[in-house]
């Protein structure tokens, strides 16, 4: 925090609400996190907690109708970028902070040749004569592992590994401060979901790239993170470094999920999960949105949701006990 | 103990427009009675045709299945089959008619086989079967829509009970799942398992789920086993280059171990029209010449561990 | 018993959904009420209706609208709006009866052909490309002529060149449908091909076939229309729209109205349909809906 | 589709030649007479053939006026005057020996000789579309004598025949060109003697004519004629009003009025050689009994029938062919008396009511009579059941005999009584079926007899007789006309619907 | 490619065959007589038997049908009863117009339609789609020979400024195109519309997004292309209503195409040419649609190797457009 200049990214009170015509579906509900330069922040949360909404409300992608980002400030460079206005946009995207979607099988175009989409975003963005960019793209394919005679190939001829990897080299063509990758294996089977992440890794030290990571393996965050966010009902219950979440779980929410996983290492008998299910993001609880499930529930949790505490430096707890 | 069911050379192959596809390509293997027997592998290579063609839902090309000792391979009449062998699919999303409420869906298996007299019993048997999965009563005029993935995977287990059958084919049961959730599911099957002596062939990718609720493990790759033992054998003696590299790259969610890492080269290859030699050679780190041209069969190299690679069994074929 | 009414009560609770969707496009609300206000002047045309509608007044021939005959006379005196009216109830009955034993042909061969595959694929789907190769005016002239004129022969036509849409539809809807695991859950369980293609597949491809119905009715009014048009249809004095419209075609430059009621009466009907049977796609599929 | 499209463009090139192009063509006809050289108009349907004897179309015979000729004409005094034939003499009864032109060549430049004309009405005689007007040719016989001189033979003395040789249907064909052609390649691409030479016919669309360079007589006002084929009424009187035609045949009644008043055309009409009434099936239940049949005509109220269907362009029908032609007798119309109907019905057995199918096909005409007869019957207990079907089966069914009731509006070919009564004889098999010999010995008698004075005296006893047996209902005579542009001039109204288009004069 | 092209023909010939089977069928069972048609009701039952014999229309059900394709595999379609002529020469007559106008009508509806769709999918909900997809829906629901008589009875009478009939120069076409296309429009432009709003959910178009593309390409580069195929199906479907389905258009407007040629041909019961003609038909829908299979490969490159990968079963892109 007080080396400011080193922070690139700084999201206060995100809130983002879509508002369907079966009610208001609250899946962000004031997410605030800092980025420093070159660290790698894992996202981590169940199916719903609102991940992917907060990633788009980062990128001003939120379709809306029905998305709405209903307050907040994101500030990347020092810019807000909730104040952005088109045409500053599409300089933003791509190009200061680029997304990895979450299926590979679909972030293609399927009728532009592989070549044509990343040297799409080196036009956009670089002053580059069509051959220029050409070049760079298959430069850009080469790097992440495929051969660049195959530039001219369409997304279908390629495998869900490869198609993951040309995303890559899209988000990484303009060389982003800022890489947000939404789940980016998890369509991926475990051998090759290995060989994308030493990629990433690989390519986020070359270029000194910021990274979000989302995704709800945590056996994936600590390939490649600095830092963790859990995420539950779109809040952020415990956020820290890898060994504050891993070694010193202090949530109930977190504690939860660790006890849901079978280990390699160790046999247990039975797991012990979570009881219950994530509430319905239209119709959160009062309170706590967790308490409806938490083994270590107390009265007042019904009524009151814990602020945001920081137990030790950089490791924060949103719960009642800790407060 | 005795073998519930046993599979011999079992094959399966589809017709493509490309060629023939060998999704499952000489199979041999056995469950014995009350235990589960995890299959994984990538996608592709087969572990769900295997499940199919193991309770015939399709037709194997060639090989024989034994069930209760008696061959099932070509039974016409498949009535018995389905009471016996059951199947509880990976997406609880579109594995339920979303015209049907969650009790005609219980309810149906009944209905075929004709279990119940009247509907008094035939509700009566849906009330019973969705307290033993653990789905409120009041849920059985609900649509599967209207539920979550794991309490559509409750139904899914609750239509498999339903017949009561002795062995359930699980393919990918917990895959869509998110972890606590999954959990809740694999508590659930193995408290079934206990209570009724269920046979499982438990079908994932996910190592650790098939660690955690395996007697035996069945590694596959391209239609064939490259490896298959006890549960905890192949963690702490794991032999098949493939299964090394497999292990290696799950990522576990520790911070404490640093394991070394044996990254794949390339991709699965096509199962379509496969050249004689080991399927995983192209991609094996140690491969030799012999592996890209003799097939290896699967080899009892220590009691109850078998594999299929030359580098393990290095004196049994003569080339 | 009480269990009966849940069940009936959450069915519904389906179509409620269905009805609550539909309910917010105000486009498809327009086309309901049309459709039902055709509707009920045809069942209701005996009352409704100011003069038979084959009372011929010959002192009263070609008289311009006015209170006595709000839509005219036509040439031999009859009232043009009671032959409207009625003609709601022929149009309709074209619609919906050559349509819905189309659409049941057709969903038959359809849900055979994709279910079963194979020869049974090919040789309907052979059959549905033979009946498409000819253009549906064409064919259904073809029929009506083979047959000889009349409204049964005319509906004949008409639901026969509807044949293949429907199995085409069905028939991808089946396959999709075919391929989803619940129908791979019910063979598991021992449900036999009937039972799969009646309790599962049908219930799930019905959203396709309504809409294509809706908006099949539309087209076979029209295409009876036409064929009434080209001198095959109905037999005098029915009151066919299409009938009227190709009667009154000699007289369009002086007593436009002869041509123009039958021809908007066609028009608001096809409308209703189609605005209908969009919202309801719409209400059907919310996925299309952004 | 090249084919095609070669074919369009050659046309509007020919067009072009002949009169610039198309849109000036258009305001030519409409103000500029001066310098008009081409003749457009529509006709309602496309005859199958040109050769007469091919078809009895009479768009075909409309368009075959400009190409063909007869031995003799009729001039507007009703008097036969030389035309082919340079003279002609009775021999007897039943031979006539006709004196040739000898300056009149084909269009494709052969003489005309009595060769063709021998070969001509031979085949009148057998052709089964011009057999009820020559069938008393005796084909055999008929011969050229020398090269301009030509022997008729008849088998039976027959009154009409000067009528028939100076009509339409008597036209001559180029022996040689229909005989190396074959008749039906001939009768799309004819070679005859006429004014016009045919040059192009687009299927379904148009016929087009030049003038031929070497016709023997006067020249027509037009060197180009071409017959649009326009089905729709309602499009023909527009192409009409907006100068897109010159003439248009057979106008829709409720068009009649408007091309009247309006300054730029000219309607032409007249009493049509047309008759129309209802055919009764006398061989078949109910209609072989008499009193039915009267009660159904009882039960027609005429005039409103005609004012409707007609438009007010028709008479009531006094009788069983128009009064301009020769022995026409006013025996009717029977009154409308639908009291009256009831009870003859009633007496036959049929108190309760009676349904009766009523066969139609798709026609401005017949539907409209056939909507009014079905109301009118109906207030005397008939219901009628009206089946529109096509010609084909139509035809199939009058073969049959299944027709019960239809209507027929026939044109006579010739005016002639004994062509005006052509669905009364016994063998014909038209769906009348009266089967009663006293008609056929009369028709006979009318046939055979030359003595103007005898031939009217035996049709009125056949007049008086068809109308006491009622075995069918005359309607009415309805008028025809066809209009024009304002410009054309010269053109007489035609009974028969062909108008002799060669007399046209711009204006 | 060329190898699908070749399989594709082959599998149309069975089909053609049905076709005339089928049409054969239905001419044969059909009531009329087409000798005592041509000869009129003047003719006596010995001449109608004569020509009947002459016809071969006492022939067997088989005879006649296989007569019939022999001289098809001759590449003789018979001649018309009614004319004459050879049916193939007669067709050839027609076959012109129908192609040109049905051209024409599929080229204006797409010029129009496409756009019309784009517009009113970019703008959904607003003003711009509403007016436009109530205009498309009045342009399925009129009776096309209303309009056609509408068209007349406005350009012709009243304005007096387009001929009414015939087809003699450029203006000729503008009514019976408008008529003819009215429906396509309509239908393009629905189709366009749901199938734009369908590919712009897809996620390729949140990742161009995400490059920082600008609208205006995303829609009309990547967008559009995605949304093709369908709207290629349909303008694929209303091009070959519009090659034999003009009929009502072809009587309004005094047309000679094919259509109206068929309808009298079957009312007049001129058996080979209602048999050439639905064959000739035939054999363009399947021309058509061969077209539109490749040009379904030209817009999208997975097609295009699902082509040269193998021959069979092509369709399923297209019928689940
Ligand atoms: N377009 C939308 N309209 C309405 N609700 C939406 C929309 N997109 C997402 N939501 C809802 O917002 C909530 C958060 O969704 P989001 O996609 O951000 O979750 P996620 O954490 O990314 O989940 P996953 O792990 O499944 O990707 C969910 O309840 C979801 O149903
Ligand atoms: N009905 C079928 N027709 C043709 N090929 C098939 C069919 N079903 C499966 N296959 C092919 O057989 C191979 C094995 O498929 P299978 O579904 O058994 O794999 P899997 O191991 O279950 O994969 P996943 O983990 O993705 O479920 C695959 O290549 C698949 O494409
Ligand atoms: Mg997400
Ligand atoms: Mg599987």
């Amino acid at each position: 925090m007080n080396d400011k200049s080193n922070t690139l990214l700084f999201v206060r009170d995100l809130t983002i609400y879509y508002i369907t015509d079966d009610g208001v579906v609250k899946a962000v509900n004031g997410i605030s996190f800092d980025l420093e330069r070159g660290e790698t922040l894992g996202l981590v949360g169940e199916t719903g907690a609102g991940k992917t909404t907060a990633a788009l409300g980062l990128m001003r992608l939120i379709p809306d109708p029905p998305g709405k980002i209903i307050s907040g400030e994101i500030v990347v460079n020092g810019k807000n970028i909730l104040q952005a206005t088109k045409h500053e946009l599409h300089g933003y995207r791509g190009k200061e902070v680029s997304m990895i979607f979450q299926d590979p099988m679909t972030a293609l175009n399927p009728i532009l040749t592989v070549g044509d989409q990343i040297a799409e975003v080196i036009r956009l963005h670089e002053k580059m004569s069509k051959e220029q960019a050409y070049k760079k793209a298959s430069d850009m394919l080469e790097l992440v592992g495929i051969p660049s005679e195959r530039m001219s190939e369409y997304p279908h001829q390629f495998s869900g590994g490869m198609k993951q990897r040309v995303v890559i080299a899209i988000a990484l063509a303009c060389n982003p401060q800022l890489l947000i990758a939404d789940e980016p294996t998890t369509a991926l089977d475990v051998t090759i979901q290995a060989q994308v992440l030493a990629l990433m890794r690989e390519l986020r030290q070359k270029y000194d790239t910021s990274m979000i990571m989302i995704t709800h393996d945590l056996g994936v965050v600590t390939e490649i993170c600095d830092k963790v966010a859990i995420m539950y009902a779109g809040q952020i219950v415990e956020s820290g470094n890898l060994e504050d979440i891993y070694e010193n779980t202090k949530h109930p929410y977190t504690k939860g999920l660790f006890g849901s996983l079978p280990s390699l290492s160790s046999k247990v008998n039975r797991l012990s999960p979570i009881h219950g299910l994530m509430p319905d993001p239209a119709n959160l609880p009062d309170g706590c949105a967790f308490h409806p499930r938490c083994p270590n529930k107390m009265p007042e949790c019904e009524t009151r949701c814990s602020v945001n505490t920081e137990i030790e430096s950089g490791h924060f707890v949103r719960c009642l006990l800790y407060e | 103990m005795s073998k519930l069911l046993e599979v011999r050379v079992l094959k399966k192959y589809f017709e493509t427009k490309r060629g023939l596809l060998h999704a499952v390509d000489g199979v041999n293997f056995a469950i014995d009675e009350g235990k589960t027997l995890g299959v994984v592998g990538e996608s592709g290579c087969g572990k769900s045709t295997l499940g199919r063609v193991v309770i015939r839902l399709l037709d194997s090309t060639d090989g024989a299945i034994l069930f209760q000792s008696k061959d099932i391979t070509n039974v016409k009449d498949k009535r018995t089959i389905r009471r016996e062998m059951q199947i509880i699919f990976q997406d609880p999303f579109s594995s339920f008619n979303p015209r049907m409420s969650i009790s005609e869906i219980i309810g149906e298996p009944l209905t075929i086989h004709k279990m119940c007299k009247n509907k008094v019993e035939l509700k009566d048997r849906v009330s019973e079967l969705m307290d033993t999965v653990g789905l409120a009563l009041r849920l059985a005029n609900s649509y599967p829509h209207e539920l979550d993935g794991g309490r559509r995977q409750r139904i899914g287990i609750a239509r498999a009970l339903a017949l009561d059958p002795k062995f359930i084919v699980c393919d990918e049961p917990v895959s869509a799942l998110d972890v606590s959730i999954q959990a809740q599911i694999l508590n659930l099957m193995q408290d079934l398992q206990e209570q009724r002596n269920f046979t499982y062939m438990f079908i994932t990718h996910d190592l650790s789920v098939v660690k955690h609720i395996s007697d035996e493990i069945m590694v596959m790759y391209l239609g064939m086993i490259v490896e298959k033992c006890e549960s905890n054998e192949l963690f702490e003696h794991t032999l098949h280059p493939y299964t090394k590299a497999l292990l290696s790259a799950i990522p576990e969610p520790t911070i404490k171990k640093t394991k070394q890492r044996l990254l794949l080269q390339g991709e699965i290859t096509s199962p379509i029209n496969p050249k004689p030699g080991c399927r995983f050679a192209a991609r094996c780190n140690y491969a030799c010449d012999k592996c890209s041209q003799v097939t290896p069969t699967l080899e009892e190299v220590s009691p109850g561990h078998f594999v299929a690679c030359h580098l393990v069994q290095p004196c049994t074929i003569i080339a | 018993m009480s269990n009966k009414n849940k069940k009936e009560a959450a069915k519904q609770s389906q179509l409620h959904e269905v009805w609550r969707r539909l309910k917010k496009n105000r486009l498809a609300i327009f086309g309901l009420c049309v459709l039902l206000l055709i509707i009920l002047l045809a069942l209701t045309a005996d009352i409704i209706s100011p003069y038979p509608y084959d009372y011929q007044d010959y002192s009263a021939a070609k008289e311009f609208p006015s209170f006595k005959h709000l839509f005219g006379t036509d040439n031999y005196g009859r009232d043009i709006l009671s032959r409207v009216i009625y003609g709601a109830r022929i149009s309709l009955q074209i619609g919906f009866i050559s349509l819905s034993t189309g659409a049941l042909a057709g969903c038959i061969l359809g849900a055979i052909a994709g279910y079963f595959g194979g020869a049974f694929d090919t040789v309907i789907m052979r059959f549905t490309d033979i009946l498409m190769s000819i253009p549906k005016t064409i064919l259904a002239i073809a029929i009506a002529t083979t047959l000889g004129p009349g409204l049964t022969n005319a509906m004949i036509a008409v639901s026969i060149s509807s044949i293949p849409n429907f199995a085409r539809v069905v028939r991808a809807s089946t396959l999709t449908v075919k391929d989803q695991e619940f129908v791979e859950a019910a063979v598991s369980i021992g449900a036999g091909n009937f039972r799969i293609i009646f309790r599962h597949i049908f219930p799930n491809i019905l959203a396709p076939i309504i809409v294509q119905a809706t908006l099949g009715v539309g087209t076979a009014i029209i295409l009876a229309a036409s064929l009434s048009f080209l001198g095959l249809g109905i037999e005098p004095p029915t009151p066919e729209w299409g009938a009227m419209l190709s009667a009154a075609r000699a007289f369009i430059r002086d007593e436009w109205y002869m041509v123009m009621f039958p021809g908007l009466a066609i028009m608001l009907t096809v409308l209703g349909l189609n605005l209908f049977g969009d919202g309801l796609r719409d209400a059907l599929d919310p996925k299309l809906k952004t | 589709g090249g084919k095609g499209g070669q074919k369009e463009g050659q046309d509007s090139q020919s067009t072009g030649t002949e009169s610039k192009t198309e849109g000036e063509t258009r305001s030519d006809t409409v103000s500029t007479p001066e310098g008009k050289t081409a003749l457009k108009f529509a006709l309602d349907a496309e005859p199958a053939s040109l050769d007469h004897y091919m078809h009895t179309k009479q768009q075909g015979f409309t368009v075959g006026t400009l190409i063909f000729e007869t031995l003799i004409k009729k001039d507007t005094n009703g008097e036969y005057i030389p035309w082919l034939a340079k003279e002609w003499e009775f021999v007897d009864d039943t031979t006539i020996i006709f004196k040739l032109r000898d300056d009149v060549t084909f269009h494709d430049g052969s003489k005309f000789t009595a060769e063709d004309a021998a070969y001509s009405l031979a085949l009148g005689a057998i052709s089964s579309f011009s057999k009820t007007i020559f069938s008393s040719i005796d084909s055999e016989n008929t011969k050229a004598i020398d090269e301009f001189t030509l022997e008729l033979k008849l088998l039976n003395p027959y009154a009409p025949i000067m009528e028939a040789l100076a009509s339409f249907r008597g036209a001559m064909l180029s022996k040689n060109a229909r005989e190396t052609m074959g008749e039906e390649a001939y009768g799309r691409a004819p070679i005859a003697t006429g004014p016009m030479k045919f040059t192009e016919w687009v299927s379904g669309d148009r016929i087009e004519m030049e003038a031929y360079e070497g016709y023997w007589g006067e020249k027509l006002a037009f060197s180009k004629a071409t017959a649009r084929i326009i089905v729709e009424s309602s499009a023909r009187s527009i192409e009409l009003e907006t100068g897109g035609v010159d003439i248009a045949m057979e106008l829709a009644f409720s068009d009649w009025e408007r091309i009247e008043e309006n300054p730029d055309t000219v309607l032409i009409s007249g009493e049509s050689q047309s008759s129309t009434f209802i055919l009764l099936n006398n061989s078949m239940e109910p209609f072989n009994d008499i009193r039915v049949r009267q009660a159904l005509a009882y039960a027609l109220d005429l005039e409103s029938l005609v004012d409707i269907v007609f438009q007010g362009q028709a008479t009531i029908a006094d009788s069983y062919y128009i009064p301009s032609i020769l022995g026409h007798k006013t025996v009717g119309p029977m009154e409308y008396n639908p009291e009256k109907a009831k009870e003859l019905l009633a007496e036959a057995g049929y108190a309760d009511g009676l349904t009766i199918d009523y066969y139609t096909y798709e026609n401005p005409i017949h539907s409209p009579v056939g909507e009014v007869v079905q109301s009118m019957w109906a207030q005397v207990g008939v219901t009628v059941e009206i089946k529109t079907v096509d010609l084909a089966t139509m035809t199939d069914m009058n073969n049959n005999g299944l027709v019960s009731v239809a209507h027929m509006s026939p044109t006579v070919a010739i005016a002639d009584p004994d062509a005006a009564l052509m669905i009364w004889p016994t063998w014909r098999t038209i769906s009348i079926k009266h089967n009663d010999q006293h008609v056929q010995d009369l028709l006979d008698a009318g046939r055979s007899t030359y003595d103007d004075a005898n031939r009217a005296e035996i049709y009125g006893e056949l007049q008086d007789y068809l109308f006491s047996k009622t075995y069918n209902i005359p309607i009415a005579f309805p008028k025809a006309a066809f209009g024009t542009r304002g410009n054309i001039g010269g053109l007489a109204f035609a009974p028969s619907f062909v108008p002799d288009l060669t007399q046209i004069k711009f204006q | 490619m060329l190898k699908f092209v070749i399989k594709r023909i082959l599998v149309t010939i069975p089909v053609l065959l049905g076709v005339t089977l089928l049409i054969f069928t239905m001419m044969y069972f059909t009531n009329g007589d087409p000798a005592r048609l041509i000869l009129g009701d003047e003719a006596t039952e010995i001449e109608v038997e004569v020509l009947r014999e002459d016809l071969g229309l006492n022939d067997s059900f088989l005879e006649q049908y296989t007569n019939y394709l022999i001289g098809v595999i001759k590449g003789n379609l018979g001649t018309s009863y009614v004319t004459g002529i050879p049916v193939s020469v007669e067709i050839m007559d027609r076959i012109g117009i129908t192609i040109r106008l049905a051209t024409l009508s599929t080229l204006f509806a797409v010029v129009i339609g496409i756009p019309a769709g784009i517009i009113s999918a970019v703008k959904q909900y607003s003003a711009v789609d509403n007016i436009t997809m109530i205009l498309a829906l009045l342009g399925i629901t009129m009776p096309n020979f209303w309009l056609a008589l509408m068209l007349v009875l406005f350009f012709s009478v009243f304005l007096n400024i387009l001929p009414a009939s015939g087809l003699y120069g450029p203006l000729y076409y503008i009514m019976p195109v408008i008529s003819i296309s009215a429906v396509s429009i309509a239908t393009i432009a629905r189709m366009t519309r749901s199938s734009m709003l369908e590919v712009i959910r897809q996620d390729y178009i949140r990742t161009s997004r995400a490059k920082g593309q600008t609208e205006f390409i995303i829609i009309f580069k990547h967008a559009l292309k995605n949304a093709l195929i369908p709207i290629i199906t349909v303008i694929g479907i209303q091009f070959a209503i519009s090659l034999g389905g003009a009929v009502v258009n072809e009587q309004v407007f005094a047309i000679p195409g094919l259509g109206k040629f068929m309808v009298d041909a079957i009312k007049a019961r001129n058996y080979p040419v209602v048999q050439g003609g639905v064959l000739v038909i035939a054999i363009m829908f399947s021309i058509l649609n061969l077209l539109i299979d490749l040009l379904y490969a030209f817009v999208d490159p997975r097609i295009k190797t699902q082509y040269q990968k193998s021959s069979k079963k092509l369709k399923i892109a297209k019928e689940e457009g």
